[in-house]
């Protein structure tokens, strides 16, 4: 599945990069990170929970940011696999910056897969919270860069 | 662990279960029921037919401690005098099963569509059993089947 | 499966109360055929589950003042299905059921259930929503009503509560209007439809007076093509006004991709399978 | 020949009674006091390194035996490694893992549900590495799937496997007959395609099941296998004991076809019960038979050239997806490779078959051993060779059909191969000469034949005895495993027939190597032809035995004595035995490094099909509205059981063609259940189904008979895809032919593609 999105935010735009490739602040915009732990340069671990209805979805993931190119881009990969079934969750997302007046346009595109028992059953589901994750996230970095509390 | 009473092929009976077990793994467990067997886990292959207050079920989609208090048929009962039903009969006359192991969900569910439909057409019976998955697919003999057991179950009554 | 506590309650209020608004892993079992597989598959691991086999208030149909018909929430598929007043009432339902998962399956889960489960693959969402019906919710602070075609949030979502319960399905008197429900499957003949389509036309001889398209499955929930249903109104009853309907919906419809076809395809199966939907609806000797 | 009186008559199958009352044993139902139940922990990634597995958490959870992984297994096991044609499988991961769903580590309890709830809780790390999965693509790939392999040099037919380095390629089959490029030069036309077959898998409903059983003498193993002898030699060797301390016992199979041969779970609870010195069980799941085998995955280029309507030449490449680990595939590539350019006479002929690794579920035989895939590609060749020609697809194929006597791609001569006849009676059971309905509006009707051959597995034996009791009943014990073929009540028929009793006078013993003798396997459609000879050969013994018996008493030639009275007089009660034994092996010889040998098979298996389809145009959806198979099993032994075989056959490969596919997310199965994986029910067969034996009869066969499990599979997918061009002008090159395939086809060819 895929989906992009893009949202403004009223900061430089170099800020907001060294904002977005740390990634205790990434991961603080997702839903349902926690543990997250620097493994290596650039590579993180975490869990990530999520809940769909009455279903609880856990995975370990790793996190590994592969391309940065400051101020334009970031490319990261997120790997994970649920907690107990056979699947596996994979995740790339390029987020592209770009000025606009006193602004800076933050654009995203990611590329998410979820197999193993969980696609059949949670490809859908997780499709509709990736969706609503989506709609938070926009949320939390709009917050984080107006000053809002977190 | 709850208790659950219920009638078992005719015969009052007690079994001590665990709220996530099946019928169809207290069956094999605890009373030596083999007939009604786990297959696909999902209730569409119809391996583990039973019988719950003379419905069909799926048991492994059918919780044990559901049963409490129920009346519990599994094939075993059908010849349980070693006789064979007019279905059980049917089936081996007509060839309907090959590795056998998706039999007894057919027999059980061909002797409850017989009980609705003394008379089905081919198209009534193929729609009945389509939620029975048979790999080896003796689908042509298990409708012959069914046809030929109806037959004798109209030649048997009085 | 793994262990869990399992309550019995007799009535329908002790049953409310053993639910936990703030616990989803507290949940109602039915018939209990959808959250095994849950369960089997380890996605849901219950904490309790309340069974609702022994509350004796949810089972009765019957015919309410205003001629709608209502069902308890506990009666079992199979039952409906052989219901003389269903089939008089809304002889679609009794034609769905009919088709719906596999007798087994209908033998032991509820209409309740079935609803509360929100798969967007049910055969019968997309009939209740075409037939304008609503279910009632039992909670802590009393009943209320939901119309079938908001009852569902998303993918094995709805807007209940983790502490309501649904109790009935109330089927308004239906005028003189035919429905029909055609589920088309991609990977064999017995399968969860690709693309399921009720539709509920009524007419005024040479045109539609008004209709309701429903579309489930290849959706991520059931939901009415309101656009589709604009348009049909006042129109011509004919092929090109089903070819056209098809064609729109077509367009309202917002397919998904998965094992059963990709969203293009399932849009083309909306196309074909809407206006087949209406000109069956509106067969001269089309059954109601 | 004489009057038969046992042979060739319906008889109801032996077992059929314990089957329609639910109390035939399988190894699913069995439980032995003291049992523990195993979960497997399988890799979640397709090609990596274990970087870390942790399993106390799994092991501190209450009620879990033991968790174990290869460490483990090493103890009891040093070199655990096992496999048909390569040592390559290990027991558990052994530092790598080379698929996704590949065993881990098994977590031991005495309740299966805490088993499962442990499993879940065991942690494991990975270093990923490259994986390839599309077979092609592994010719050339960098990803290298085994960095090394060891051929296991266990069966004759496999002798010339070699260890190999830095490849995916397992082995390579090639054949050269005649002057290809020649023939191509001179033709009116060449025709070249290219077609896919997908992974589907066996899916019996046993799921696979073993139980290892430690005993005082050395290790008992219930196991639901085909080839319960390869078993224990294969067990033995892994232990590094005597064949006679490992006995393998095998009730009825629910379900098999290719699935449950060689090693599955059985050295899995060999080593696991020995460790704990308590029984062991492991079913599998439904979802786990997907981790488990599959059937080969194809591609296949082929191209001919036509000189005067005739095939003057054949060029064929196929490449079979093996999966992770080779399994039986290096024989399946070598064997089909034999009859790649299909049942014409053709003189020249260049076949190159590879068997490759890659990171998927392993793939293994299923009924038809190759075979499907190849007249998949080669039938629906010659159809659109016919059409591009304006032939008719029947009198192109007569016109160039291989007739007794004539050497096939091998150079071996065919015989008793009844090819014309299949294809004779499949045109007049199509009616083929009358017009044809071709549908109307969004509904097209067309129709499609399709043949396709088989060589026998060569050279295998097969041992049997028969025991005559002093009452004159008698008992058969043989290692052929009737998993629903029929086999029991067939050798049953066999035995009556040669010793003139009726076939209820005969038991048949299940498998179980301390008592039944060798037998290579139940598989490839061999064991009526290789075991029915062994019993025929045994029956014959005992039979020449009593006659001696009926001489040494004084009694004249041919005096039929009934057989008790016979040990009656001889021990004054009722006492004694009579043992006959039979073995069979037939004749062979290796393939020359052209891939010529004048003795490729015992026998040829020929099946084709014919069927009438309707399409929906809007929608792409296709209706079989009738299949016609025929085939030539020789002379049938059991009639009854003989058309079930071949409805079924055709069935399972009708669903391979029409619905089943496993569907792959970067290595991972991403349907693998009932509810995604649809199997045909009785509502996706037509209901105008057709079953014919031809008349014919296998000279060297018992009785004239000759095996027929797999014919039925041959020819539907092809028919299929002809049909579907006859009646809406789309070809379709890859299975399995889902309505959307059908629809996006007709959609391209009216210039208006779908979007993906």
């Amino acid at each position: 599945m895929k989906f992009t999105g893009e949202l403004s935010v009223k900061a430089p735009r170099a800020a907001v990069f060294e904002k977005l490739r740390d990634a205790r602040f990434f991961a603080s915009c997702v839903d349902g990170v926690r543990d997250l732990a620097e493994i290596g340069p650039d590579r993180y671990a975490a869990v990530f929970e999520t809940k769909v209805a009455y279903m609880k979805f856990s995975f370990k993931v790793t996190v590994e940011l592969t391309r940065a190119d400051p101020p334009n881009e970031i490319e990261a990969k997120v790997e994970g696999t649920p907690l107990g079934v056979v699947g596996r969750m994979t995740a790339t997302s390029q987020t592209t910056l770009s000025e606009v007046g006193d602004e800076t346009k933050i654009a995203y595109a990611v590329d998410a897969a979820l197999t193993g028992k969980l696609g059949s059953l949670g490809q859908p589901v997780l499709r509709s919270k990736a969706r609503e994750m989506e709609k938070q996230f926009a949320a939390r970095l709009a917050a984080a860069f107006s000053g809002a509390p977190q | 662990m709850p208790t659950i009473h219920f009638t078992l092929n005719g015969e009052k009976v007690a079994a001590e279960v665990a709220t996530h077990q099946t019928i169809v793994e207290v069956l094999r467990d605890r009373f030596e029921l083999y007939g009604a067997r786990e297959s696909c886990a999902q209730g569409l292959c119809g391996c583990c037919t039973v019988l719950i207050d003379g419905t069909a079920v799926s048991g492994c989609l059918y919780l044990a401690a559901f049963a409490d208090g129920k009346d519990v048929t599994t094939v075993e009962h059908l010849a349980a005098d070693g006789a064979l039903s007019p279905v059980q009969e049917a089936f081996l006359e007509a060839g309907a099963t090959q590795c056998g192991f998706c039999t007894p969900g057919f027999v059980l569910m061909a002797s409850q569509l017989l009980k609705e439909h003394p008379d089905p057409a081919d198209d009534e019976i193929r729609h009945y059993l389509s939620g029975n998955l048979c790999r080896c697919a003796a689908y042509p003999e298990i409708v012959k089947a069914v046809k030929l057991a109806a037959t004798k179950m109209r030649a048997g009554r009085p | 499966m793994t262990p869990f506590e399992l309550a019995e309650p007799a009535t329908l209020k002790e049953a409310v109360a053993l639910l936990d608004p703030d616990d989803p892993s507290v949940r109602p079992i039915a018939g209990g055929t959808a959250l095994m597989l849950m369960m089997k598959a380890g996605v849901f691991q219950p904490s309790k589950l309340v069974s609702l086999h022994k509350v004796n208030e949810l089972t009765a149909i019957g015919a309410m003042p205003d001629g709608a018909l209502r069902i308890g929430a506990m009666t079992a598929l199979a039952t409906l299905e052989r219901s003389a007043a269903v089939r008089a009432h809304a002889p679609v339902i009794t034609r769905t059921l009919r088709t719906l998962s596999n007798i087994r399956v209908r033998n032991v889960a509820t209409i309740g259930g079935s609803l509360a489960h929100a798969d967007p693959h049910m055969d019968m969402p997309p009939v209740l929503i075409a037939l304008g019906a609503h279910v009632t919710v039992a909670g802590p602070a009393g009943e209320r009503t939901i119309p079938v075609e908001q009852l569902f949030a998303g993918y094995f979502e709805t807007v209940l509560a983790h502490n309501e319960l649904i109790t009935s399905v109330v089927v308004p008197a239906q005028r003189d209007g035919r429905a029909v429900y055609l589920k088309c499957t991609t990977r064999a003949v017995h399968d969860w439809p690709a693309l399921g389509v009720a539709v509920a036309v009524e007419s005024d001889g040479a045109t539609v007076r008004d209709a309701r398209v429903v579309v489930s499955a290849a959706t991520e929930t059931p939901g009415r093509l309101t656009g589709v249903e604009q348009a049909l109104r006042g129109g011509r009853i004919g092929d090109a006004l089903w070819r056209a309907a098809g064609e729109a919906a077509a367009k309202e419809a917002q397919t998904i991709s998965d094992g059963q076809g990709s969203a293009a395809y399932k849009r083309q199966l909306v196309r074909v399978y809407v206006a087949r939907a209406l000109a069956a609806a509106l067969k001269p000797d089309g059954a109601n | 020949m004489a009057t038969l009186t046992q042979v060739g008559r319906s008889v109801p199958r032996l077992e059929g009674q314990a089957k329609v009352t639910g109390r035939a044993e399988y190894v699913h139902n069995l439980r032995l006091p003291g049992m523990l139940y195993g979960k497997i922990v399988r890799s979640t990634v397709a090609h990596g390194r274990i970087a870390r597995l942790d399993v106390s958490a799994a092991q501190a959870l209450e009620g879990v035996y033991r968790v174990v992984t290869i460490d483990d297994v090493r103890k009891v096991v040093p070199n655990p490694f096992y496999g048909p044609a390569f040592h390559d499988q290990p027991i558990l991961a052994s530092g790598k893992v080379h698929y996704v769903g590949e065993p881990v580590a098994v977590v031991l309890a005495r309740d299966p549900h805490v088993a499962e709830a442990a499993a879940q809780l065991v942690e494991a790390e990975y270093e990923e590495l490259p994986a390839v999965f599309d077979e092609v693509e592994a010719m050339t790939s960098k990803a290298i799937v085994h960095d090394e392999l060891k051929p296991a040099g266990t069966f004759p037919d496999l002798k010339h496997l070699q260890g190999r380095k830095n490849t995916n390629v397992a082995l390579d089959f090639h054949l050269r007959r005649g002057d290809v490029a020649a023939a191509v030069a001179q033709a009116d036309h060449v025709f070249e395609h290219t077609f896919r077959t997908q992974q589907v898998l066996h899916l019996p409903l046993e799921p696979y099941v073993s139980i290892g059983e430690p005993t005082d003498t050395g290790l008992t193993i219930h196991t639901a296998s085909q080839s319960p002898s390869f078993v224990r030699i294969e067990i033995s060797r892994l232990l590094g004991w005597p064949e006679n301390k490992v006995r393998v016992k095998v009730p009825y199979l629910g379900g098999g076809f290719g699935g449950k041969l060689y090693i599955k779970l059985e050295a899995l609870v060999a080593a696991l019960a020995l460790l704990v010195r308590r029984p062991v069980k492991i079913s599998l799941t439904m979802e786990e038979q997907f981790y488990t085998l599959t059937k080969h995955a194809s591609t296949f280029r082929i191209k001919s050239a036509i000189k005067d309507g005739r095939i003057t030449a054949r060029e064929c490449e196929v490449w079979w997806n093996g999966g992770a680990y080779a399994d039986i595939g290096p024989r399946i590539t070598q064997k089909s490779g034999f009859t790649a350019p299909g049942p014409y006479d053709i003189d020249n002929i260049s076949i190159d078959s590879y068997s490759l690794y890659t990171n998927l579920t392993p793939a293994g035989a299923l009924r038809g051993f190759g075979i499907p895939q190849l007249v998949w590609a080669y039938e629906s060749h010659t159809d659109m060779m016919a059409r591009a020609l304006r032939l008719d697809p029947i009198e192109f194929r007569r016109k160039n059909l291989l007739h007794d006597g004539r050497p096939q791609a091998t150079g071996t001569l065919m015989k008793d191969a009844a090819i014309e006849a299949v294809l004779d009676r499949l045109a007049l059971r199509m009616n083929w000469s009358r017009p044809f309905d071709r549908g109307s509006g969004t509904v097209k009707r067309g129709r499609g034949i399709a043949i396709g051959f088989k060589a026998s597995i060569s050279p295998t034996t097969s041992i049997a005895i028969v025991n005559v009791a002093a009452d004159g009943s008698v008992t058969l014990y043989c290692s052929t495993v009737d998993m629903g073929q029929g086999s029991d009540t067939a050798n049953a028929q066999i035995v009556a027939e040669v010793l003139n009793i009726p076939v209820e006078r005969v038991k048949v013993v299940h498998p179980d190597t301390d008592v039944t003798p060798y037998d290579m396997a139940t598989l490839g459609s061999r064991s009526l032809y290789h075991m029915g000879n062994a019993v025929r050969l045994a029956a014959e013994d005992a039979r020449a035995k009593l006659a001696a018996l009926a001489r040494e008493l004084g009694l004249p030639e041919g005096s039929n004595v009934p057989v008790a009275e016979l040990f009656q007089k001889k021990y004054k009660m009722q006492a004694g035995n009579i043992v006959g034994t039979g073995s069979y092996i037939p004749s062979y010889v290796p393939p020359d490094p052209n891939g010529q040998t004048p003795e490729a098979t015992p026998f040829w298996m020929v099946g084709g099909a014919g069927v009438e389809i309707e399409v929906d145009t809007e929608t792409g959806h296709v209706r079989i509205l009738k299949l016609i198979n025929i085939v030539d099993v020789g002379r049938p032994i059991n009639p009854r059981i003989v058309e079930t075989q071949i409805s079924g056959a055709a069935v399972m490969q009708l669903g391979f063609t029409m619905q089943e596919k496993m569907e792959f997310d970067a290595g991972q199965v991403t349907n693998a259940s009932l509810a995604d994986y649809k199997i045909p029910s009785i509502l996706d067969i037509p209901t105008d189904m057709q079953n014919e034996a031809v008349e014919a009869e296998q000279g060297s066969g018992p009785f004239g008979a000759k095996g027929v499990g797999e014919s039925g599979t041959f020819a539907v997918s092809p028919a299929i895809a002809n049909a579907i061009e006859d009646a809406v002008g789309v070809r379709l090159t890859a299975l399995p032919l889902s309505a959307e395939a059908v629809y996006r086809a007709l959609r391209e060819a009216q210039g208006a593609p779908l979007e993906e």
